[in-house]
């Protein structure tokens, strides 16, 4: 074990610094502000600094390390070219509040990715704000509170999401002061049009939902949905954490919708190491565009001294909504992040469907295979398809409810035998309407025999003893984490009194 | 493109041991009257050279604060981030990984975060920090919405938070947003002409929910009376400090003069400013706010063995448990910055911190001394300041701003983009990468300004 | 400095401990008159920060390959190298890692050099490859003395190598000092008036211990006389074939022409040019010479489970056993360069090599194409191009490579340095980064230089 | 396992190239010279090509992984700015063939950092053109060759080495022709003058050593050494591989040195993953100057028109040196290697000492806590040192073999056991001289701490029963390697025959 907080060297620091510039009369701080004692923060020589950041990615599994099937979040390899333009000079050292001819490369990137995030979703207009999926809905659902607020809707307190919906949908309608309205799903996993229109009616502001949904299965009654709401007079948000099943096929603006987010970190593949930093723009139709946050990347023909300094035939420029929310991030968004993703839309260009086709296919080959490896050897009943299908899209469900009936083994008994193969585990009991859920999308830049693979070892801990199981992971770095223990024995920082 | 795509040329082959011909019967589920007709009307792809080359040409035709004298900061700021940093944080077992859901493969995150949550515990002087929100802006917005959900059954002018009419628009916006939905309403606290706050006027906002002033404060006031808020205001009030946190290295940590709530945003310890993102939001506090706090928190566990693990905790106060009901909606949030962030501070260490803060404002005095004597010049605030500090210019600050940009120099930030009435005045930022030619820079090009404005030596 | 010392400030402590008082304790064993009395006369030290300032000004008045059209190449070759190679290469476990002398925990670097030797066995078409040799000069050279080891015997020309007349100076100079502790002579092979091997003048080699040709050679060319020589020479006399490895994507292999060595500078796969290294250097042969090679080579073996691993083998051919009567003085090598060509191969796969190869092919023969209809413009030799091919300019080649120069071009390399007669050739060089508009600019510019020197049109 | 060559997608490559240049008439190659059969180099696609290396990285121990004390090879901490500055432009695309004015920049680099190694080795000239350590010999035997046959003193045909040195020596003394004497040590490790007086004569072109030695000792006679030498006429050779001991202390000229390598890539940190690139400058004494290899790197005041693209008060240019050997490597050497060890430089400048201080201090320390732990625990008894001394420099042997006479327990088995305690073990049998030698480094960027726990561990594996320690390593991605195996069965690249 390294212990950052055990490191206690005479050593000054990790980082010796310049002298720096003195001044004349000694800079202070008011006496009453000054600090009394110093952080007990850790004394490390970059030597052992290296050494304890490698020792702990050692102990962390990411995408590179192996198979990272986790359903609903996209974990598709991250071009290492991304990392090469996101450190090239003009991005790191630049300001947002700098002049815009000291912005036309940024700029002109920005209102690329905007108009290709329009093509693709079939919106009228798309702010790159948002830095987060979540953050997305919040300010998508803002702007449709206000467009109704403008009309003189104000009854329209109500949203709409399906059961099977994620967590943030709820989450932030209800920071938008939203009241929740949850609808079941059918039997089969798929959205309760009777259910819907049951509920639709004038106090209804939007109705949030992703298609193919959170079971992986697209839900061809999409435009009578909207019809319904429409009808009802509300609007149509789009969840885009799923779009990777569907670029270059599909697009919310033909199946009706008004608004939607994308999660430029799952689709885009903005490397979001341990749970972040992602960019979450969203599109909207052109009656909610004049609320969207601002400023806008927009362009125009150059003036003559502008084209000094313009990078291409246009001059680029920040553009602010007439009916603007405001702003929910201080700056631009994240424009690093961006960058990433436009490098990677780059790659594929008008290709991005042959992405979303691989993507679907790798997902019905998984699903397939599984099937397959199962019925080899005999353990078919221990587990059902979340919902019925003939083809799932990017990702798929299974419900170990029959193995925990059998054998009592569970959805996270089989994640942990999992990681004893070396796998991630795929998302387990998300779906809240599959019970003992697994959740698997195995997205488009895994090979065939990785899939393959999996396949038989998702067999082979199927036909683990459930004693065995109960017991994985005995591979890993640690064993089986005690999550009640760490709730009600708060430890959230290093203990100093302890130590000392 | 062929190169991300494992089983290209294997198409064939997979769909037939799948029963299917085409690529198309995998999408028979989708009803044609909602089908794309043609190709996506976008450019074709590129290789990765190709994508280099016009990234090259792109961001080269962006002006990099680092190529000429900068002053620009009010809010971000540009300091050296250490060669470890870039390369630890983008090891692919880093870089790759999403939010540790198996701790036991998760370690690594895991510890660091926790680490990370001690960093900042220690920096800001609070028990309890949790792992990164978005920024700084929505960290100080969901703390007005979190000091509302601890404190709105006592308070005496419920549903009210008091913010400093300093916050600059763009981040009030941002906790406007964050506040309307719960129907909080923001009121604004004044200040003295000095630039500190105004602490009597200050009493009007015992009773509320929550206050929330910065220190520095926006014109980079070191303010000393904040020190007296927390009596002010009492135990029924939260208060919220905003602090840079390369400051804490010689200014007191606020939750040793009464903070209940220390967020800010942490780009400064760990991360160049990158046009405005990604950032990682500052969040800090005491025990009593920690089950209505926002943002993941990891604590530390035992394995079955009992062994030292680590894993997420206290999830029941967020969207995927609590749903409609969670503290915040935030799922994603910037933990790859804040490791970045765990990495400088480990690096600098506690003398290592106060050399940075100390550098940061020696650069910033210095600044001060030379622009003082500057024809024209008029520094605004008689006052301590640590990194930034307000002038007044002869002319308006655009204009000014603009002259200096021609003469290649990116002068500081037009106050009057925050505040309307300050139309001649800039706001000057010093960091570590501020060096004594860019101030005679600035002071010799400021000067000549002067003198075209018709001030006379 | 402080920074990289971790004891710094625990110096009295481990003294003590040792029942010490001061450092100079720990340096009584040297004598006072061998002692420096006073400081270093050096500067003294720097940041991070300063040294990246410094080294970003001096290294910024260098003149990249990249910034300007440019057609120098003559051994070295700017081919891309994908992102993926320098990220995965710099990963500390790689990095900061030594030979592998403990296999246990080297199996990484182990399985990866064992593949490497495979990607290059397979590129040449030889059943053996070393793990990297210091450059291409070098693994030519030792391969020399390894021909005279093997075939010294038998040969009726004892303690004789031909080497093509072709072969640069500088690489003949390598190979003479490599040759001559063994006394061993070198003998030169003529070349036809078009560039290509005398292969009447070759029969004298047969009896020798080897011949050393190029493929393509020094000017460019790729010789088809090259795949008789071996009938030539005979089972007897080593045929050693140095060759660019990038052109074997479409050239035959000379493992499959005859060759018993194949050597060559491995930079143009996976490495930039950097000045001139570090590079790495291929040294691939049949069986027979396997016990008599040079360098370091890694074998397949198995644990005492059974289990499959790999270690260093054949190391009794090395110095740190054989020592003064080992193969080769080479202990540390070029392992990280080598590391990165197997990356880059490992990228490409065989069809990406044949893309790469086909590319600098298709550049080099449109720039041929262009130059060939340029005026005052001669293209010297009508044969089959890889990559580089002479023309021959009015006046000297030295003054048209100074023009172009001072008009923003690095036009080629003057062929009179290798060949001092050559006083008006150069050779011009195209990779896959080579432009149309590079060749158009270095064709009008060339048109100019030829009309300077009085050429009409 | 991860095996490369079992990756056969049908994927095309894992580098997409852009299209490229066409040309009017298609390019060929000659008929016969068509590659007929393409390599068979594995298909991966650029995630696999990723996770394949990740895989294999992690199972490779750097310094970054760990505790790395491999005596003789200096293995401390690789500054990571060092790959920063090798990174910024003006170094990667860089050509050798380039004109001096497009390389002010290396040249003012490649001559201040001969100017240092020529200040801290005492020596008159500096070429930065070895490209290792053996190089730097080969190179300076090379030297001094030429310089006895321009005296015409071609009896000087041997070199003298100790028994301890390392095989580099006696190989590149070969290598250029000479035949090599071997003198045999003193009991206490140290060099026997009188052996040394015994075999040097007219005969003797020079004698190679290293101070301190192979086994961590300074030789204080090393004048005396020097003057007998010099007496029968010969020159004296410094093996600059443990340089790190006498940084700013004392310099192989104050020794009475005429030539000298160094390992940059050991003393100035230039990383050498694997076992290379390395750098091996030499130093000469005046005498032998004439006779390096060229260019070097040299300075004067510039000319009006040179001032334009100088990059100080100089104009750097190349030098020949009159009756230069002609050259070691076709170029100037590993540039690369040389500006990362230029920045190693600047950190300390004048401050170097410290650097060969803490070094020394360390490998006391390491030493001390080692027989601190032994004699506590009672396993003194099991190890004696290489070599009788008060304080060693930076590094220090340990004879295993009464742990071998009394449990049977060898210095490899006891390097395996640490393997298993997370640490690299340390060089073994060598130097020959001592028996059962374990050779110990821990160089300066290792804290207190580590040494420490190093010192209990390595008393924690000799209190190993000896049959656990006969079957370690146990913990390893592999264990025990059969290396005569290998040597028997030769297989030295994959096997497509059997897998196909
Ligand atoms: C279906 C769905 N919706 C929304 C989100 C929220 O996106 P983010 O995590 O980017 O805030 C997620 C991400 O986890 C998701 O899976
Ligand atoms: C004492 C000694 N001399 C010479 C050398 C040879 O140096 P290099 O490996 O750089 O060729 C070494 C390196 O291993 C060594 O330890």
């Amino acid at each position: 074990m390294s212990h950052l907080f055990n490191h206690n060297g005479a050593n000054d620091t990790g980082y010796s610094q310049p002298p720096g510039l003195t001044c004349v009369n000694e800079a202070t701080v008011p006496s009453g502000l000054v600090r009394q004692h110093s952080a007990r923060w850790p004394r490390l020589s970059e030597p052992e600094m290296v050494r304890h950041y490698t020792w702990l990615s050692k102990r962390n599994f990411g995408i590179d390390t192996g198979f990272y099937p986790l359903g609903s979040c996209t974990m598709k390899h991250n071009p290492r070219v991304n990392e090469v333009i996101a450190q090239l000079p003009g991005i790191a050292d630049i300001h947002p509040h700098q002049p815009e001819h000291h912005l036309q490369g940024l700029l002109s990137i920005f209102y690329e990715m905007q108009h290709m995030l329009e093509i693709c979703a079939g919106m009228d207009q798309v702010t790159l704000q948002p830095v987060a999926g979540a953050q997305g809905e919040f300010t998508a659902i803002r702007c449709i509170q206000e467009y109704f607020r403008q009309r003189g809707e104000d009854q329209r307190t109500k949203v709409i999401v399906p059961d099977s919906a994620h967590g943030t949908n709820p989450a932030s309608a209800a920071m938008c002061g939203f009241e929740i309205v949850e609808i079941p799903s059918l039997a089969d996993g798929r959205m309760d049009l009777a259910a819907l229109a049951a509920v639709a009616d004038e106090t209804t502001a939007a109705m949030m939902i992703t298609n193919p949904n959170t079971l992986g299965l697209f839900e061809a009654d999409i435009k009578e949905a909207s019809q319904i709401v429409h009808d009802a007079g509300g609007q149509m948000y789009y969840d885009g954490a799923n779009f990777n099943a569907i670029l270059g096929i599909t697009s919310p603006g033909l199946m009706g919708f008004d608004a939607v987010h994308f999660n430029l970190h799952k689709t885009f593949s903005q490397p979001h190491g341990g749970g972040g930093p992602g960019s979450g723009p969203i599109g909207v139709k052109a009656q909610l565009a004049p609320f969207l946050p601002g400023p806008l990347a927009a362009r125009r023909s150059p003036t003559a001294q502008e084209s000094v300094t313009a990078v291409d035939d246009y001059w680029y420029h920040w553009h602010q909504p007439e009916h603007s929310i405001g702003k929910v991030q201080q700056w631009h968004g994240n424009a690093g992040a961006v960058i990433r993703c436009w490098a990677y839309y780059r790659r594929y260009g008008s290709g991005l469907k042959t992405m979303s086709e691989h993507a679907v296919l790798n997902a019905n080959y998984l699903r397939h295979a599984i099937h397959r490896e199962a019925k080899k050897e005999g353990v078919s009943h221990l587990f059902v398809d979340g919902a019925e299908t003939d083809v799932a899209k990017h990702e798929f469900t299974l419900s170990m409810q029959p193995a925990k009936d059998a054998l009592g083994i569970s959805a996270m008994d089989v994640a942990k035998g999992l990681l004893d193969k070396g796998y991630m585990a795929p998302t387990v009991y998300f779906p809240l309407v599959v019970p003992e859920c697994m959740m698997i999308e195995p997205t488009e830049t895994e090979s065939k025999d990785t899939l393959d693979t999996f396949a038989e070892q998702f067999v082979e801990v199927l036909q683990t003893d459930a004693e065995t199981l109960h017991a994985a992971p005995v591979t890993t770095p640690v064993r089986r984490v005690d999550e009640v223990y760490a709730a009600r024995n708060l430890c959230l920082r290093h203990p100093f009194e302890d130590s000392e | 493109m062929v190169d991300q795509l494992p089983n290209r040329g294997r198409e064939a082959e997979m769909l037939q041991s799948m029963g299917l011909q085409t690529m198309e019967d995998l999408f028979i589920d989708i009803p044609a009257d909602v089908r794309f007709k043609e190709e996506l009307p976008l450019r074709g792809p590129q290789s990765e050279e190709e994508i280099i080359a016009d990234a090259r040409r792109l961001l080269g035709s962006n002006v990099d604060m680092g190529a000429r004298p900068s002053f620009i900061g009010a809010g971000l700021y540009r300091n050296y981030v250490p060669a470890a940093v870039f390369q630890l944080v983008t090891r692919g077992e880093f870089l790759t990984a999403y939010t540790p859901y198996q701790p036991e493969v998760s370690q690594g995150m895991l510890q660091a975060m926790w680490e990370f949550q001690t960093l900042i515990s220690e920096l800001v002087g609070l028990p309890v920090a949790n792992l990164s929100l978005y920024d700084g802006s929505t960290a100080a917005a969901e703390a007005l919405t979190c000091a509302v959900r601890v404190h709105n059954r006592k308070a005496s002018q419920s549903n009210t938070v008091y913010v400093s009419e300093l916050i600059p628009p763009d981040k009030m916006s941002v906790m406007e947003n964050y506040c309307q939905g719960a129907e909080i309403i923001i009121k604004t606290l004044k200040h003295n002409a000095d630039g500190t706050l105004d602490l009597g006027g200050l009493k009007e906002a015992a009773g509320s929910c929550g206050v929330y002033l910065e220190q520095p404060n926006p014109l980079g006031i070191l303010d000393e009376g904040l020190i007296t808020v927390k009596d002010i205001i009492g135990a029924n009030t939260a208060l919220i400090v905003g602090v840079q946190p390369v400051s804490l290295g010689i200014v007191e940590a606020p939750g040793h003069y009464g903070a209940d709530i220390v967020v800010g945003e942490g780009q400064p310890l760990g991360s160049p400013v990158t046009g405005g993102g990604p950032l990682y939001g500052i969040f800090a506090c005491t025990k009593p706010y920690l089950r209505l706090m926002p943002g993941r928190i990891v604590g530390r566990s035992i394995d079955v063995d009992g062994k030292e693990a680590y894993c997420l905790t206290l999830s029941t106060r967020e969207q995927h448990i609590r749903r409609h009901r969670a503290t915040s909606n935030i799922c994603t949030n910037e933990t790859l910055i804040a490791l970045m962030g765990a990495m400088h501070m480990a690096l600098l260490g506690p003398d290592g911190l106060r050399d940075l803060a100390q550098r940061n404002l020696a650069a910033c005095q210095r600044t001060k001394e030379i622009l003082s004597t500057t024809k024209g010049i008029e520094i605004v605030h008689t006052a301590h300041h640590f990194n930034e500090f307000a002038i007044r210019v002869p002319g308006s600050a655009k204009d000014c701003l603009n002259y200096l940009d021609d003469n290649g120099i990116i002068g500081g930030f037009d106050l009057s983009t925050w505040y309307p009435e300050s139309k001649d005045q800039i706001l000057v930022t010093a960091t570590d990468q501020t060096t004594l030619r860019d101030i005679e820079v600035l002071s010799a090009q400021l000067a000549m300004w002067s003198m075209h404005q018709g001030v006379s030596a």
